[in-house]
């Protein structure tokens, strides 16, 4: 038998650096944390058992720097490395430096993570593994008039994407054919800008659709296996924002279909290692391969609440070496489960972004199916150089009013106080009659946007009152002086009121 | 003792009275709360009002209240005259945006001299991972954009003048 | 169909009161909590939509005062009160004013209740019922010449018990006939003054005995099920201190054996509601009935880990006269779970009671497969007048490593400052390895306290270290003068040390 | 600089050299310690001792640092002269015995006049739902006993002595 690593290094930070350095110190495995200039207080140092400076706080100098990164595995004698997702997850280049170092990477070899990452590439493979795509081209687009014939082959509407891309960039919906070429045009320039490559292919645009994914497992013996999907649909920009399992849109035959397809498309490319394949599903229930991603992915604790399998102790034992315990017969999801990524964000001013220090902080977590996933504690400063994301809360329940009652319970009590936060938006989500009754596509948050948000009216009564409550204690403790100052405010305030009118 | 409090430009006026110990009836608009209190900590309160529990955490800075109610953030002003006069007269005036973050300046959308709605969004800027609309917080004109398309800002850099 | 409740009053304090107002918020039912003086700052207020004081801190004149308590429930308007465990929950006569009232007992009726009280009664129902109980008395003992009688019957070594006992009170081990007249009088004596009743019963004492309790569940129409055991033989002063489930000793027979007689001992009493039945297990896996528990047990969660059963959402829908929406077959427990109850006591001082204000609270509940079920926060103040039961913590594997590793990671990260806790012990027993073999009986914790304790000399080092940082750092930012005088203690102490030795 | 602190009545000498900065070379007995600091708070710290990680708790008066690492509490000593004399004498002195927790005195032990043992326990006092055994902190002879077996006690009075 494979033997377990006795150290690893995880080259990440946040949450999901938390997450790994948790699974490693259950599995005996001391974990090495690494930190860059503005991270040397953050909760993943703090959990680690051994901790390393890398550098400054931009990314490309610290969490991206790959001969850094490899230093400090060699320093600290860590067997692997754990790239969790974003910075260095999906970049080739550094899985073959730690193939040269004989460091594993937890995580896919490079070739199908080289296959995946390019989209043109990964179509031509999927329509080989008789993986359904959706309808498009398999090539780049080679020029304007190549994008006509092509745009007509395709049919209105369609979308142009960019062929290295991904997270909505270089891409454009073409509703008539008037707008082809300067969206084309624009998605080119994009592309360029975004990934220092401007191919562009286009895509049959579906109506009404639905982003569901499928968790897969792969080992070095051949054996794969999916664990259910993931409803993505809600998203907001092409972000995700709220994901459950099972989608309430699916039926069962569809699920075992996906996963099965699913199971196809990473043995076409001889994946091994956690993945994730994303499928487009239109309204009629029909599903299309739309990209692979070859890690381990931000919303993987939704499909862990169901099944009851640690996916980050898989990982690590498939880079070890051993076999998946399980089979697929074996994988029996239970219950619902839904996850709320809580950003530093502010929803009632655009979703602007609010760095800064948390003042107070009290979690959830830990309650009858509730599991909170984050990076921060009391008293952290949230940095501005990094990904805005300060939590996962994610609910667990028997049904999936259940699992949405609790989440709704469980936000309730979440106080983060000192930043803003998107913990308000989720509320509105959850209460929604469409959501309720699962009866939503990705068009849901555009849609919702729309509305007036009605909702906050007993707490601002309530604010009121405590700001009077405490201004009140104050006056009663301060020097009675003041208190008649602020009671002839009342008076001045009438007349500055009748001023401004006049201005 | 009567209180006037300012939360998104509207006035709420309160009437507090304390009945007995820890028991204050306070009045707001047409209605009136009994209220009771329990200090957790300065700024936090276990308030108790009509009967109903609310967790509340309450921090008070330059005239104005930060009350944290159930995940939403209020606020709320306790303006002394000359503090309202003056506000009265800066929204009419020139309004200088500047960033709180660093960041790249993804795209411009308007130019200088260019009328503007209030809300309208002015640039994109690239923060946190995310692309930003910076939008003007008051109808006008466009008086000064500061930074150029693609180029970096450092935190508290002009982004641009409205009038 | 039955309707839901509106509105439930849960007539109980600290971490049991909070589980059940969560429930309750899940359900859309309005949870009111009462309140004594000791507990106007408490977590169970905060977490309630509306709150009432009762009283003073003194039990007696709050949480048992039934008057009290039916008042606020008829002011509320209350249908329903949810005991949860200890105060008022095995109190006939509460369930009896409830009944008058016409306000719900979330409980089983009176009759059960009485039955199972009362342990010479309820030994008799069992053995009415075929349910296997420990050989030993049926009756009390009359006399001293009864007492002789009985005892040769039942042999040596025996337990004399108190007939209306529990929590090992009035409880006497004789090994030998010449202790038996005085520990009968002693026993007596102590069951007097602590149940007001002084009759006593013998039992036969059962070798390396395992303490396995099996948790039902039963409704209106005569539908009772099991859902597996916990083991609970890690006691410490007949007081629980770890629960697991399932079993390590049991094996799968004897585990639907007892789930079976457990069933028919709910069933023989006509009982409703969650309930436990609690077995004492010999060396040779014969199980004998010990006692029936007619309440919500404090160690509840470890089953809705296994099962993905709220126990306490069943409970309000059974007193709500609904039917249970799963039968025998439908339960299907997966994995393990563990609960340490962390108490605010000193391990390293016999377990003195360690009441006060927790200075730093940082709770590792929330994690993947961690849960706790905690009753205090931040700023509390734990009081002098009830249980000191701060928190369970509760984790889940999908083997026994996995629920014990992670439990051990877990306790790693909590972090309760300012009062003593029992934390440091569970290390203790969980590295243990007759615990990691899952080879203990109820004499685990007495052999282990007899055990050098040979942890912490690593922390010792880093406690000493960060003294001296601390205390360098400020002499760095205090006046020269004072790190002068820090300094020449080394030579005054030398001094001192040996005008001490000469004393 | 060179600190000496007590712990459990043993003394341990510290030597702390800064190397560079937010480097500190710590000597303890033999061994040599590089250690590097971050403040979360004026009492949580950050420390890395050679490579590995701490999360420390502490706190400070009365010349005593309680130092709380992995979920263990350290009372770590900083005595000054006159203190270390004053603690070796009463050591050898009269000690009461009194009670941090009101609860019910269930059993007395001993009778005045008997010797006791340190750690042998004296009553058995009741508080927290639990029973407790109060052990004396010394060997000597019990001087005397305050309460009486089932009488209430309030928190502070005085339990025993011990001479």
């Amino acid at each position: 038998m494979k033997k377990m690593f006795k150290k690893v290094l995880v080259a990440n930070r946040g949450e999901i650096a938390a997450r790994i350095i948790r699974a490693c110190r259950e599995m005996g495995i001391t974990p090495v944390a690494v930190y860059s200039e503005a991270d040397k207080k953050a909760l993943h140092v703090r959990l680690a058992d051994e901790a390393y400076f890398i550098g400054p706080s931009k990314p490309s100098q610290s969490y991206l720097n790959i001969d850094k990164i490899i230093e400090v595995a060699k320093r600290a004698k860590a067997q692997a490395i754990h790239p969790g997702y974003g910075f260095l997850a999906e970049n080739s280049i550094f899985v073959k430096s730690c193939e040269k170092e004989g460091i594993v990477f937890i995580g896919p070899p490079s070739v199908p993570m080289e296959i995946m990452g390019q989209k043109t590439h990964s179509r031509q493979k999927m329509v080989k593994a008789q993986v359904p795509i959706i309808p498009g081209t398999l090539e780049s687009i080679k020029d304007e008039k190549d994008l006509q014939l092509q745009a007509k082959k395709v049919g209105y509407p369609l979308l142009l994407k960019a062929s290295s891309g991904g997270g909505g960039k270089g891409m454009r919906l073409v509703s008539r054919k008037e707008e082809l070429l300067s969206s084309f045009q624009m998605a080119r320039s994009e592309a360029q800008s975004s990934f220092d490559d401007p191919s562009i292919y286009a895509e049959k645009y579906l109506e009404e659709p639905h982003h569901i994914e499928i968790q897969i497992l792969a080992d070095n013996f051949g054996n794969i296996v999916y664990l259910g999907e993931r409803e993505c649909s809600i998203q907001r920009r092409y972000q995700k924002v709220l994901e459950e399992t099972p989608s309430p849109f699916l039926n069962a035959n569809t699920r075992r279909e996906m996963g099965e397809v699913a199971v196809k498309a990473a043995a076409a490319v001889n994946y091994r290692n956690a993945g994730t394949v994303e499928f487009v599903v239109d309204k009629d229930k029909k599903f299309y391969f739309l990209e692979m991603n070859t890690r381990l992915q931000v919303e993987h604790p939704i499909t862990e609440m169901v099944t009851g399998v640690d996916l980050v102790k898989c990982q690590l034992e498939i880079a070890a070496g051993m076999a998946l315990k399980f089979s697929q017969e074996d994988i029996e999801p239970r219950g619902c489960s839904i996850e709320c990524r809580i950003y530093a964000e502010d929803p009632e001013n655009n979703f602007l972004p609010s760095p800064g220090k948390i003042v107070h902080f009290r979690s959830p977590g830990g309650g009858l199916g509730v599991r909170d996933d984050n990076g921060v504690y009391e008293g952290y400063e949230v940095p501005l150089e990094y990904d805005p994301l300060l939590s996962k809360l994610i609910t667990w329940g028997s049904t999936r009013p259940e699992a949405i009652q609790r989440m709704i319970r469980a936000l309730s009590e979440y106080q983060i106080y000192g930043i803003k936060t998107t913990i308000p938006f989720f509320k509105r989500i959850l209460l929604h009659p469409k959501f309720f009754k699962g009866d939503y596509n990705t068009h849901f948050i555009p849609e919702l946007e729309k509305e007036e948000d009605g909702s906050g009216e007993e707490e601002k009564v309530a604010a009121l009152i405590a700001a009077g409550i405490k201004s009140y204690t104050e006056s009663k403790a301060g020097p009675p002086l003041r208190s008649r100052q602020k009671e002839s405010n009342w008076k001045l305030q009438g007349r500055l009121r009748n001023l401004s009118n006049r201005l | 003792m009567n209180i006037s409090f300012w939360l998104d430009n509207v006035e709420f006026r309160l009437r507090l009275e304390e009945k007995k110990e820890n028991n204050i009836q306070v009045t707001l608009g047409q209605k009136k709360y009994l209220v009771s209190t329990e200090f957790l900590s300065a700024h936090e309160l276990l308030l108790n009002i009509n009967g109903k529990i609310y967790n509340i955490i309450i921090d008070f800075n330059s005239s104005c209240y930060s009350v944290y109610v159930n995940g939403r953030l209020f606020k709320i002003e306790k303006k002394s005259a000359s503090q309202i006069l003056g506000t009265q007269r800066t929204r009419l005036r020139k309004r200088d945006i500047k960033t709180s973050m660093p960041g790249r300046i993804v795209k411009i959308l308007l130019q200088e001299g260019d009328t503007v709605r209030e809300g309208q969004a002015v640039l994109v800027l690239e923060a946190m991972k995310m692309e930003n609309e910076i939008k003007s917080p008051q109808s006008g004109v466009i008086k000064r954009i500061g930074p150029k398309a693609g180029s970096y800002v450092e935190g508290g850099s002009l982004l641009f003048s409205v009038e």
